[in-house]
């Protein structure tokens, strides 16, 4: 998601103004230091099982091979399976509950870059270029609930480039 | 090393408090389930129409997928949604062919205003208390339709009114409708900026009672008496690309532009020949130059046709405007006039155009017609580079005005029980002299359909907040701008942001409620059926090449943003038989011995009639030729300044006999010594928290003077005379005015 | 070659409308930063119009000058800053990173064009208008230099669409706002490095100028002045 | 008169450090009051932005760097002075060298927080130090800044050591008079000095290194300080002369701290006995050979400017001469030459007062002339459309403030922990000095104190 959305977040929504400042300074220092609460997500989701099942990454991140951002499904997206797809199941109860509150499951970001890095990344280059998702997620088939297993700090980034010889311009990604 | 380790080093320990909330859904506003199926991070471009002005430019929308704080049945939450993220020009559109004007895109903050209305409002407290509460569109409706058959069953004549800007289209229909069925007026249709002016003059001279479209692109001369057509006057973005055009669009050949005004416009500062005009002289010009065209033979006298014989004396030459017999009056050296016209004479095409306060001066008619005889003469009427007229669809000009109307229903010759507003705003626009508030606040019931509280939805009871532009459906039909026929229409770029509904959609509602004949004169359920039985009707006209019936008609028009005609529209001239005008002097309010200045007010570049001085970018961005931002101005020349010892930046008071204003004083040498102009635009009393009790209104010292032969004001024949105050707040984004500094000329 | 980024603008053509600043606004995510702060001089205009006045009333002319980062190959802007936050890209731009800038603002000081605009408070935009933001640019923060980029966005986006569908760009394809905008087709963009594209025909003609051009920071902005009408023209 | 015997010496001189009066904590207390508010007022700074300075465009550089200037500039008071001094051999220095080689390392310390006070992101400062990073990302040795950052910390450690060098055997002293806590950690600061002839010839011979090696620091120093001006584009910085220019000012604005420093030590420590007219007189002749520079590189300066005659140049040029920044120039003009000239050139006026004063009107115009360097010509620069103004705040005047203050307040402590004239020196001259000649007669007493 853009690097402003993740801003506008961290502001809050108590307040009526967006700004790219930090609400408190110990959220200041947090982004400097670059420490990260783990996501606590609403439903135990688990890409193992998905994927076991023999779905592929695109068919919910639909978008991912075309632009910057891979799209989280919605709510209904999920339901057009588990309409009837192991409905007992405590945590599709759980995803039922928020279609019928007309809510959307509220899934919290996993990775992502600070805002004050102002990279602007773009999914699709890498994708057609023939990077395979596990290098920067990690094995999706090893994971229930996503966790933050690669690092994506600027080293990361620029080893890679420069094995596969892409531009390490800081314009490539900074702008 | 990491940065961050070198960092955890050299750190202060304990500084890292754990913070709530972050990463934990549980302290988060919930998420609806969004309404749309988007990819994030992908554009999608929607055509639009753009409203904020009369050009009526094609747009396409930018829109992304976004999260917006949205109340959903009462309840805050984040929705997943389609949002506009930047204007641009349609290039498929004839108008502005991809090119938009400031203004224009600066119509996205409209939709963003954190001052909108989001949701119906009923007054409270005294009027004007500005004091509403939120209530629901079917309460809010119900209120509305109960006032209006109270009023249908007291058969009461003209009982009600409506008050909008200048409409076209289908809105117009339904809203005309709507009145007529009360007996009523047609709608009062109110502008500051109107060009019922030109309209008339256009009828007389030419059988169109429309504004020109002029083909500067492919005009080897043009003469522009006052037009600011560059930045402001009548189709701004067309004529901007005839004029890149005229000057290096055609490789070894450019076009040579003079304009004649008292103050520098945005326009005239790109003339090749800037010349100052004594104000309301500009007819008299244009005929002087007509005389010499004349009497040099270069055209023959008939050649003007109709238009010249609505000129007194124009048969025999014009010989009382020979220039040097009116050099004096109209303030230009005779040789001048005599060059220009040679000059232009001697070019193919040439042309003549007038606007702003040429005909806003008591004789603005005249001036109108004698630059039409000009034009006329010059050969380029109905011709390429030249005057041409679009078919537009209301070619009728207004038939109530504000003022008459303003001022029975304040003497109370007129009770009007129901009064609806939509898109004007006259206690701002109009001269306090018409006493619009005093009437209105003899209406006891008033309904707007405006988004914003501005000085007059303030004093509203009932407010029914119309989507922004570009959450709606529109259509328009231009007047201007294109030889072509074109008409525009555009489904909504995004779905409401707040709880807003489409004006046309309300009143179609409450006219269904009221029933009656509604059900034969509307018989649209909704506003877009509306505009779909418009395009049926169209289709039925025009026929299409593309289209294989209405339905794909309509479709084919939603996508490239409306229908245009491939060939320039012929429409039959309309003339009637007018008898010879002879030249009148312009007449002045306050004597010229009190009040020794000319007051020239001017449409902001950014702000345009005072309707966008909400927008934080219309007000940040420097004005083009001050380069004030946040505030506005009153233009003098330096040796008037010296005269009055007035400085730069000082605060001073402009005295009109029907009242005085303070602003800040720009000392500029684009403006003549007997004249100070000062832009319209600022000095709201109410309108959102960017422009409320920003500067001084020009419009509220204005005499009550109209343009003879027409109901509308003549807004630039007020004299005023002018004092030091103070020291004033100018924030300017230009250091020097000029390029050699003023330091420089020490040596 | 890599592609050399230029533009040209015809002031022959400009009118000074203001078009090309709004768009740039809309674009690039600059803050209005309110009567107060333009009061100080910080509002922050990527691209502005240069409005000169010459002469005396009645024999007054004015003269517009869009100024924006005239991405300078000899960019005195560059050299100076000690963290390479402002430094020459692959393809000839002046690059602004806003993330490596510490605020020494020594490039505004550098920068002959005055076109360097510094944050000195945080930006701040009143919701919802901070909807409108456009997600592929960045949101500077207090403390940070930012300038004209030439919508690098924009370019980024095209070159990675043309390497999808594994073809070159066409000259014209890229327009930054301002040139998309503008009413009077002021503004060419394009690349200076093939000798075919509009903006170097404009760039070669005899007409073409430099701002501050004997300063030899070498600009890839050509200006082309107002021309004057001759009645032999068009005789 | 009366003669003094190295014992009298020894006691007046460390007389200061022993006792605190009431006076002198009013003073301390003030003064680190005011410091204490600067520090707030960075801190507020910090947290609210930039904006809270004057700072706007296209004056991007305001006050903070004029102090920058200033600061480094005065540093060059001692190191320089003293070290050339001591390789003149001109041995009237020697009660002169230390009051000088303090001002330097202070000046030097407050001077360098400035390029960090006036950072729109200091927290960010460390991109400065070159470090490996996993980012593989290096400072741009292209940057003036740059130049800056490593002068100037080569000039802070070698003007630390060169201070702190010939303390050692007047710690050694203090170590030998205190007791309890005190002599503990004077005997750690005398490094186990014990005055063998080994030892007096190794200081002797590491002073020698010093005095040599520091004079081309200083002067790189303030070249470097010059180039960050010069480097840029900018009308009337983009100048040959002004290396030179600054390096001549440096010394001149440290001359004048320098007997400033001097003069209040003389009143406030009662030092009449070492600090004689003579050091007054002499350092005045060399204030006045400074002043007369300065008024020639300013002269030389503005008349190739103008007769230049080139168009962004001169409406700096004008708008200094008698535009808006008038005032500040000739006052500027009047501190730094037509009031100190006469001052000093006239022998009767030579006293002590007399260089006071001098000095006193030299420091404040100095601190104009960088004011007016940076300024005027960033308020000028090429498009006369971006032409703008400067305006201070209350924080910049503030932080202004404490750092005079700091630097005060570390003077008055450095003066309680260590004697301001270096004790063995004064000693070890004293059969040069006239009022040691007197002394003469009686039996010499080796340092075996």
């Amino acid at each position: 998601m853009p690097a402003q959305e993740t801003a506008g977040s961290l502001e809050g929504h108590n307040s009526d103004i967006f700004t790219p400042a930090h609400p408190t300074i110990s959220d200041a220092i947090r982004e400097f230091f670059d420490l990260r609460t783990k996501p606590v997500q609403p439903i135990a989701y688990t890409h193992k099982v998905h994927l076991a099942n023999g779905m592929q990454c695109t068919d919910c991140h639909v978008g991912v091979d075309q632009g910057p951002d891979a799209r989280i499904p919605s709510v209904n997206f999920c339901m057009t399976c588990h309409q009837v797809i192991a409905t007992d199941k405590p945590e599709i109860k759980k995803l039922a509950a928020y279609r019928a509150r007309g809510e959307d499951v509220p899934w919290q970001r996993v990775y992502g870059f600070q805002p004050s890095a102002h990279v602007r990344f773009n999914h699709a280059p890498h994708i057609r270029n023939g990077v395979d998702c596990s290098v920067c997620h990690g094995d999706m088939r090893q994971q229930t609930v996503a966790q933050r297993k690669v690092d994506h700090t600027m080293g990361f980034c620029v080893s890679c480039h420069q094995q596969k010889n892409a531009s390490i311009d800081c314009v490539t990604c900074h702008f | 090393m990491e940065r961050r380790d070198f960092l955890k080093i050299s750190a202060v320990a304990g500084a890292t408090a754990a913070l709530e909330g972050c990463g934990n859904p549980d302290h988060q506003l919930i998420r609806f389930v969004p309404e749309e199926d988007l990819i994030p991070g992908i554009a999608t471009w929607k055509p639009s129409i753009c409203t904020l002005c009369p050009a009526g430019c094609g747009l396409l929308v930018r829109v992304m997928a976004g999260e917006a704080e949205v109340v959903r049945n009462g309840q805050l939450g984040l929705l997943k949604m389609g949002l506009a993220k930047k204007l641009e020009g349609n290039p498929a559109h004839p108008i502005n062919q991809g090119k938009l004007c400031p203004r224009g895109q600066a119509g996205l903050q409209v939709t963003y205003h954190p001052d909108r209305i989001k949701g119906p409002l009923v007054r409270t407290g005294r009027r004007g208390s500005g004091q509403f509460r939120e209530v629901g569109w079917d309460e809010a409706t119900k209120q509305l339709v109960q006032k209006l058959s109270e009023l249908k069953a007291s058969k009461q004549e003209g009982g009600l009114a409506f008050v909008t800007a200048p409409l076209r289209g289908q809105r117009k229909t339904i809203i005309d409708t709507f009145v007529a069925s009360f007996k009523g007026l047609t709608s009062i249709e109110f502008a500051f900026f109107d060009d019922s002016v030109i309209r008339a003059a256009n009828a007389a001279s030419f059988g169109h009672a429309l504004p020109p479209t002029v083909d500067i692109g492919t005009s080897n001369y043009v003469i522009s008496f006052g037009a600011d057509f560059l930045g402001t006057w009548n189709s701004p973005v067309a004529q901007s690309l005839g004029f890149g055009h005229m000057r290096k669009g055609r490789p070894g050949q450019r076009g040579k532009f003079v304009q004649f005004e008292q103050r520098i416009s945005q326009t005239g500062a790109s003339a090749d020949e800037w010349i100052p005009v004594e104000p309301g002289a500009e007819g008299m010009l244009a005929l002087s130059l007509a005389h010499v065209i004349i009497a040099e033979n270069k055209q023959l006298a008939t050649a003007a046709g109709h238009a010249g014989s609505l000129i007194e004396g124009w048969s025999l030459g014009l010989p009382d405007y020979a220039p040097e017999k009116v050099a004096a009056q109209v303030g230009v050296k005779p040789e001048t006039i005599a060059r220009i016209a040679r000059e232009a004479a001697a070019q193919d095409p040439a042309v003549a155009l007038i606007g702003d306060a040429a005909v806003a001066h008591t004789n603005g008619l005249f001036n109108a017609l004698a630059v039409n005889a000009l034009s006329a003469l010059l050969g380029s009427v109905g011709k390429p580079g030249g005057i041409l007229f679009a078919s537009g669809s209301s070619a009728k000009p207004p038939a109530a005005s504000l003022q008459s109307w303003a001022s029975e229903v304040s003497s109370g010759a007129t009770a009007v029980d129901v009064l609806l507003l939509y898109n004007a705003n006259p206690v701002f626009a109009a001269p306090a002299e018409w006493g619009v508030q005093r009437a209105l606040e003899k209406v006891p019931f008033i309904a707007s359909f405006g988004s914003f509280i501005d000085e007059t939805s303030a004093l509203a009871d009932l407010i029914l907040p119309d989507h922004s532009p570009l959450e709606s459906w529109l259509e328009d039909t231009p007047v201007s701008g294109s030889a072509k026929t074109v008409v525009s229409v555009a489904p909504p770029a995004m779905n409401p942001l707040h709880n807003t509904r489409a004006m046309a959609d309300v009143l179609l509602d409450a006219a269904h409620q009221l029933g009656g004949d509604f059900a034969k004169t509307l018989p649209w359920k909704t506003y877009e059926e509306a505009i779909q039985a418009s395009f049926a009707a169209l289709y039925k006209e025009k026929g299409s090449k593309t289209a294989k019936d209405a339905d794909e008609f309509w479709k084919k028009a939603q996508e490239q943003g409306g229908w245009w005609s491939t060939e320039p529209s012929q429409v039959a001239a309309v003339i009637s038989a007018g008898t010879a005008v002879k030249n009148s002097a312009p007449q002045f309010s306050g004597d010229s011995s009190q009040y020794p200045y000319h007051f020239l007010p001017f449409a902001s570049q950014l702000l345009y009639d005072g309707s966008l001085a909400h927008l934080p970018w219309m007000q940040e961005v420097p004005d083009p030729l001050s380069t004030a931002m946040w505030g506005t101005w009153v233009e003098i020349n330096p040796r008037t300044a010296e005269k009055l010892m007035i400085q730069q930046g000082d605060l001073v008071e402009v005295v009109s006999p029907n009242g005085k204003l303070r602003a800040p004083a720009l000392v500029s040498p684009g403006i003549a010594p007997d004249v100070i102009a000062m832009p319209v635009g600022q000095g709201h009393q109410n309108f959102t928290r960017y422009a409320t009790g920003r500067g001084a209104n020009p419009i509220s010292i204005l005499a009550p003077a109209n343009v003879e032969g027409t109901g509308s004001l003549a807004w630039a024949a007020t004299r005023v005379k002018l004092s030091r105050v103070g020291r004033g707040k100018l924030i300017l984004f230009g250091g020097s005015l000029s390029e050699s500094s003023p330091e420089l000329k020490h040596r | 070659m890599a592609h050399q980024w230029g533009m040209a603008i015809d002031l022959d053509r400009c009118n000074g409308c203001e078009a090309c600043v709004v768009a740039c606004h809309a674009e690039n995510n600059i803050s209005t930063v309110g009567e107060e702060q333009a009061a100080l001089s910080r509002a922050k205009h990527w691209i502005r119009v240069e409005r000169y006045y010459e002469g005396e009333f009645p024999d007054v002319r004015v003269k517009f000058t869009p100024v924006l980062c005239q991405q300078c190959d000899a960019a005195p802007c560059e050299p100076v800053c000690p963290t390479f936050a402002s430094y020459h890209t692959s393809e000839g731009l002046n690059g602004q990173v806003y993330n490596r800038c510490i605020g020494t603002r020594y490039c505004a000081n550098a920068c002959p064009y005055v076109v360097r605009y510094f944050n000195f408070y945080n930006p701040i935009w009143e919701k919802p208008l901070q909807l409108q933001l456009n997600p592929d640019v960045s949101v500077r923060e207090e403390g940070v230099m930012e300038k004209c980029t030439f919508c690098v966005q924009r370019i980024k986006a095209r070159e990675i669409q043309a390497a999808a569908e594994k073809r070159e760009l066409r000259d014209g394809e890229i327009q930054p706002a301002c040139v998309q905008s503008c009413p009077t087709r002021a503004m060419v963009f394009g690349d200076l490095g093939d000798p075919e594209s509009e903006v170097s025909r404009l760039a070669r003609s005899s007409r073409a100028t430099k701002l501050l051009g004997e300063l030899g920071t070498r600009p890839k902005v050509n200006y082309l002045p107002r021309d004057s009408w001759h009645d032999s023209e068009n005789a | 008169m009366t003669a003094k015997t190295p014992e009298q010496i020894t006691n007046d001189l460390l007389r200061p450090l022993s006792g605190i009066s009431a006076r002198y904590v009013f003073w301390a207390a003030l003064l680190a009051g005011i410091a204490v508010a600067a520090l707030c007022a960075f801190l507020y700074q910090v947290y609210s932005g930039l904006g809270v300075s004057g700072l706007r465009s296209p004056v991007f550089w305001g006050f903070y760097i004029t102090n920058f200037v200033f600061w480094i500039g005065l540093s060059h008071a001692g190191t320089l002075i003293s070290a050339i001094l001591r390789l003149a051999n001109a041995t009237w220095r020697r009660p002169v060298t230390r009051c000088a080689e303090v001002i330097t390392v202070f000046a030097l310390s407050i001077g360098a927080t400035f390029p960090i006070i006036h950072l729109g992101r200091p927290w960010l400062a460390f991109f400065l130090f070159p470090y490996p990073s996993e980012r593989g990302l290096w400072p741009n040795i292209r940057s003036p800044l740059l130049w800056d950052f490593f002068a100037i910390n080569t000039y802070l450690i070698s003007s630390v050591t060169f201070l702190l060098l010939p303390m050692v055997p007047d710690f050694a002293l203090v170590r030998d008079r205190a007791a309890g806590w005190k002599k503990k950690i004077y005997s750690a600061l005398a490094l186990g000095w014990t005055g063998t002839p080994k030892q007096w010839h190794r200081l002797e011979t590491a002073m020698h290194i010093m005095a040599i090696a520091v004079i081309p620091v200083a002067v790189s120093v303030h070249s470097i300080v010059s180039w960050d001006f010069a480097m840029a584009p900018v009308p009337m910085w983009h100048s040959t002369i002004f290396a030179p220019y600054f390096v001549a000012g440096a010394i001149f604005s440290g001359i004048a701290a320098l007997i400033l420093a001097m003069a209040l030590l003389r009143k406030l420590l009662h030092l009449e006995e070492y600090l004689l007219p003579i050091h007054f007189e002499n350092l005045g002749k060399l204030l006045l050979v400074m002043s007369l520079l300065w008024f020639y590189f300013v002269f030389a300066e503005r008349l190739t400017t103008w007769y230049g005659n080139e168009p962004s140049e001169m409406a700096v040029f004008w708008v200094t001469q008698h535009g808006s920044y008038a005032p500040l120039f000739w006052a500027m003009v009047s501190c730094n030459f037509l009031i100190p000239f006469p001052l000093l050139a006239i022998k009767k006026l030579r006293t002590i007062t007399g260089t006071a004063i001098a000095s006193f009107t030299v420091v404040i115009g100095m601190w104009l002339e960088r004011f007016l360097i940076i300024v005027p010509s960033l308020s000028h620069k090429y498009l006369p459309y971006r032409w703008g103004t400067y305006r201070p705040t209350w924080v910049e005047i503030t932080i202004t403030a404490g750092t005079f203050c700091t630097m005060v307040l570390l003077y008055m402590i450095f003066s309680k922990i260590v004697p301001v004239i270096s004790v063995w020196e004064l000693k070890a001259g004293r059969h040069e000095e006239p009022h040691a000649l007197r002394l003469a007669r009686q039996p010499d007493q080796v340092e075996a104190d």
